[in-house]
């Protein structure tokens, strides 16, 4: 028998596998046993309500898509009284993704967390920032920092904080948000894309721009989370087009301790179950008896490298 | 007030739903007209236990030209739990469809469902009036059969652009429905002429709700009417989905309650609405 | 008969359509008759001798390829020997594309370009930059604006400028390029990935990253061109994931006054030739005279954007 | 020195080159062993002028479960301008070579070529031997018969892990080739016995020239025994590709030239390359 159990940080996981926020509801308990996943990973919530964006929210390019939801929510009164109690039914850990418009605004909202029945907060830092002119936080160094301080400063939870792709530099933001006292990172959110229907000459997406998903970023993301892995100490959760167990040991090689599965429950609803299982399968076949072992055994370290020299 | 159940219903729960995601076996798939595609498959349980509104989510194959990437949703056109059986009604319209439309007996589709929340009918109703076009025929057409089985009347209004287009006559006509036919070509499509039809079948005691589907031209004049004559109804609508599931907020349509403008999920909330809260889409 | 003539600055091009550097050369003359192309471009050329990268040099993904061929190159002589008078036989314009390793290197290099029979200079700035830590120049709009002003001050060419895609900021990146003089902007060059093979754990690069290019990147690199288009006066070139005329049209559609094509060539070597036979049928059913009313014809302004308003 | 010939001749341009891209039809594949498949292909002009030594870049078709991206190249089998065909053998490795397995009779197929370099022959040469082994032979086949039709002795020696994995034979032993068999199950592939054969015939006058393909730990022996013993030779080399045009430069290999190490295509400056200059892979 494979060990499938992680840790992230202090936090144990029966598993590595868990949902991508924004990907996951109760709809999908009809399909998924949910004490069989890692972890549940709830929807991000604001402090206010919030409607979203214009519709159409949704659109398909090859192996990907485009979404525009832009965080729907109502409210974190109506997420405690109503979303927290249905997934306090299961026994897997509780992850309640936050996002908000200001450092203080997101240190305001996690102090609301501080609830049993919450197994870790996992801050959405790809979301504007409105002390910079709306661009994500995680899109710097100096504003990651800056929020993730604020956040360890109220809540002794273990602090997850989800980057963006949307970056020059993804290490840089891995470091600050490890050194301002994140527990551990998840990379990454969306990569923001765009398509419009030649035949009408409009854009696909209400929103004009969204955020591409599914398996045409997993090249992207999987570097991401090699560069994140190498920059820092505390775990990495890879996130980002994974639809199989292949892919899911792909990030864990490269450094990834857990992963999350996002636009692949849309095509698959029981794609988690499935990435569990044939990591289960393929450790069995390996002769690995932890899957703890995969992460960052991606083998750069002797790799041959020929010896090129140019001559005219 | 049952007759007012739609509007006060509560949204089911998951743990109240009952969809699955079952690979189904194509055993009939024909043309219905140029643009109309039928499609039966035996399926798995809970598929065939599906309700008249409720939908399925298509995992469309691929094709050399077309690469559907989401699945797709598309109404239940007629569940037979006995037959083990679910059929749909379609219109070949991108991509997805596309691709469906290359299924042939003998192999098998991926579907999830049944899905979302279907029509409600009130036990003390005795007439209900189907207003119907294009794509909407599919969704109603179960929607009369389900009222004919307990004993409601069914008084049926079919639009089309001509009658070459007009699908389904024989399932309303075979419940012992009344079926008023209105096409583009001879003007008889027409809201006017559409709205007398309405009238006289309100005025006649057949209406004591009205359901639509497929037009935003024809919802709106229900709906308009609907309020003049006091008679409730229901709307079934339509949106891009992605995960059929209530999961990722795609799907969302605004609709207009008490003062307040409120998004729901196409999914989750419906695809059947409250006629007098939908808005104009 | 539709006018696919588009003007690229002073430059005329007879079609919007031609190769990304790197992905074009001599022995496709075999199957493309270079006259029929908008322009040539030529394979980046460095001032030294250089090697490149390790093998494996390609892998493929999904809907895409990740590449680290790390521009060898046989130098500026040997280039302007051989490699400009074989492309001097086409009367189809020809793009010379450079990269140095600094500011001063890259004007030392354009500078020898001042020669007849070149039409333009497109300068890559997507490569490492020594001055700032092997940053590439692109990633910055500082480095972009100091490489473009010291180009500008050498050469009075026309002087296209090649954007990278790894920034967060890409239009600021377009404004100082624009700012500090380029003509044109070909947005973009790569993206930065990766891929493991899970068998072995081995990278599947032996450069362990790589560029990604193929269809998996225009949804991200059609962003890009939008949002350069509307920073920026000056032309801009789309490049990503082109390989149908549907694609070319959506980056004229975005802002592109042209696009080049790069990875389809290696799918379908004529593939070119099929983008630039589609962009004129479509015109012709859409009753569009000219191809270059295509460009930025995207119908963003109009946008029914639905009043969502969110209630509990 | 026409013997020397390789090792000077200058890299055709462009111009001299006459590669298309084509579509062509499958009139034959069949399974030759449990890992090799052999097709056989209709096509038009350029492609069944190939000669021994060139490839092709096929488009592999994509299936439910494999979606090769980039084509895969494949050394010409057989070409044969006369009736029109081209031959390919390969062994089914991956996703693309799954994807060209899955070709029946009557599908088409776009591949382009002819790519690369041929081998060499000088015309003072007599005899000529072959070390092949694995996709190797694929390769070498053509070159025999190019060798016996410019009446050059074919000495051939055909390396497999045991009988059961050797493939044609009959190619070889149809032109007269004298044809040697060495096996890993019997322990006669050994490096040892190898060379003693090589030794043998090039004692026996039968060595003009080396060729050799598919195996790094063969082309070594054979570039050690060359040097040795003043046997030139020529080795066709793989590596992964994208364009096969010369264009990308993914396909380079390091070649030692003088005391340099140089890299060359092996799209287009190769795949046949002089057999001194190869370095290990
Ligand atoms: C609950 C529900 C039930 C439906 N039932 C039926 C049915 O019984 N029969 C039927 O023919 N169609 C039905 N539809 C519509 C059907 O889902 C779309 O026609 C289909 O998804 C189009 O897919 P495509 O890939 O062929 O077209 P695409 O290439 O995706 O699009 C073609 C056109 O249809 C629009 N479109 C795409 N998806 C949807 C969608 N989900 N809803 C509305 N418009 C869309 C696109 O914007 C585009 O204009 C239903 C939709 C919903 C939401
Ligand atoms: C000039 C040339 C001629 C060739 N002729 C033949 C032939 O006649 N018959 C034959 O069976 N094979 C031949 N090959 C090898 C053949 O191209 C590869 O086996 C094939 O591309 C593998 O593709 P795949 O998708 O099935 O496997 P993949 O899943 O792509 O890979 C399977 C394994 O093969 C390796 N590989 C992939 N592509 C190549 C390549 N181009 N060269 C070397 N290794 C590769 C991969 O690294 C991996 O280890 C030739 C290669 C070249 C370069
Ligand atoms: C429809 C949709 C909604 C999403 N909503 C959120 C969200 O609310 N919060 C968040 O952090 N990420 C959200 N994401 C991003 C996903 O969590 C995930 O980071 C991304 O989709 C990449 O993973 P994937 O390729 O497996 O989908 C959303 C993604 C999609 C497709
Ligand atoms: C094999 C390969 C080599 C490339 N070499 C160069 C280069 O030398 N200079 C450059 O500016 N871009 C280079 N590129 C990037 C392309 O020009 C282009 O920007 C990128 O591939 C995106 O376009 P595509 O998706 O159409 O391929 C290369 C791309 C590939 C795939
Ligand atoms: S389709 Fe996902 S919430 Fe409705
Ligand atoms: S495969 Fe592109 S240069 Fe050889």
């Amino acid at each position: 028998m494979v060990d499938l159990r992680v840790k992230i940080g202090a936090l144990s996981l029966a598993n590595p596998v868990m949902p991508a926020s924004g990907t996951f509801a109760d709809g999908l308990a009809q399909i998924v046993p949910f004490e069989r996943l890692g972890a549940l990973v709830a929807k991000t919530v604001t402090a206010e309500l919030r409607s979203g964006n214009p519709t159409p929210r949704v659109a398909e390019v090859e192996q990907g898509m485009l979404n525009s939801i832009g965080i729907p929510s109502k409210g974190v009164a109506h997420f405690i009284a109503t979303t927290l109690p249905f997934y306090r039914r299961f026994k897997s850990p509780l992850v309640v993704s936050i996002s908000a418009p200001s450092a203080d605004a997101f240190a305001d909202l996690a102090a609301q967390f501080n609830l049993p029945g919450i197994a870790a907060i996992e801050a959405n830092i790809s979301c504007p920032n409105i002390e910079e002119g709306g661009k994500a936080f995680a899109m710097s160094p100096r504003a990651t920092d800056a929020v993730v301080a604020r956040l360890r400063a109220v809540t002794g939870m273990p602090l997850w904080v989800k980057l963006t792709p949307n970056t020059s530099d993804v290490a840089s933001v891995a470091r600050a948000a490890a050194n301002a006292g994140a527990d551990a990172l998840v990379v990454a959110n969306t990569i923001l894309a765009m398509s419009i229907d030649i035949e009408t000459f409009k854009p696909r997406l209400g929103n004009i721009v969204g955020g591409l998903s599914g398996p045409a970023v997993k090249p992207i993301v999987v570097r991401m989370t090699y560069q994140c892995a190498k920059a820092v100490d505390i775990p990495v959760i890879g996130c980002g087009g994974i639809s199989s167990a292949e892919d899911a040991i792909e990030y864990m090689l490269a450094g990834a301790s857990a992963v999350q599965v996002g636009t692949a429950t849309f095509l698959r609803p029981q794609a988690m179950l499935d990435v569990i299982e044939g990591i289960a399968a393929f450790c069995a076949r390996k002769g690995i008896a932890k899957v703890s072992a995969l992460t960052g055994a991606v083998g750069d370290a002797d790799m041959a490298i020929d010896a090129l020299e140019a001559v005219p | 007030m049952e007759a007012l159940l739609p509007k006060v219903r509560p949204v089911p729960a998951a743990s109240e739903r009952n969809a699955a995601d079952v690979t189904a076996l194509v055993v009939a798939h024909a043309s219905v007209n140029a643009e109309y595609r039928h499609l039966v498959l035996h399926a798995p349980d809970p598929a065939p236990r599906a309700v008249a509104g409720q939908f399925f989510h298509l995992e469309c194959p691929q094709t050399d030209r077309d690469k559907p990437f989401l699945r797709r949703p598309m109404s239940v056109y007629k569940a037979d739990p006995r037959a083990g059986q679910v059929e749909f009604l379609y219109k070949v319209a991108g991509v997805g469809t596309r691709g469906l439309a290359t299924l042939a007996c003998g192999h098998t589709l991926r579907m999830l469902g049944p899905l979302g929340i279907g029509f409600s009918l009130a036990r003390d109703w005795r007439g209900i009036v189907v207003l119907a076009r294009g794509v909407g025929l599919a969704t109603l057409a179960p929607l009369a059969e389900m009222a004919a089985a307990r004993g409601i009347g069914v008084s049926a209004v079919l639009s089309a652009r001509g009658p070459a287009q007009l699908m389904s006559v024989a399932r309303f006509t075979q419940i012992g429905a009344r079926v008023d036919t209105v096409f583009d070509s001879d003007g008889s499509s027409a809201p006017d002429n559409v709205e007398a039809i309405m009238r006289r079948l309100v005025d006649g005691g057949r209406a004591d709700a009205f359901f639509t589907c497929g037009s935003n031209r024809l919802m709106l004049l229900l709906q308009r009417l609907g309020r003049e004559l006091s008679v409730p109804g229901q709307v079934a609508m339509e949106q891009q989905m992605a995960c059929g599931l209530g999961m990722c907020f795609c799907c969302v349509r605004n609709f207009k309650v008490a003062n307040a403008v409120i998004s729901r999920r196409v999914c989750w909330e419906g695809p059947v609405f409250d006629l007098d809260e939908a808005l104009s889409w």
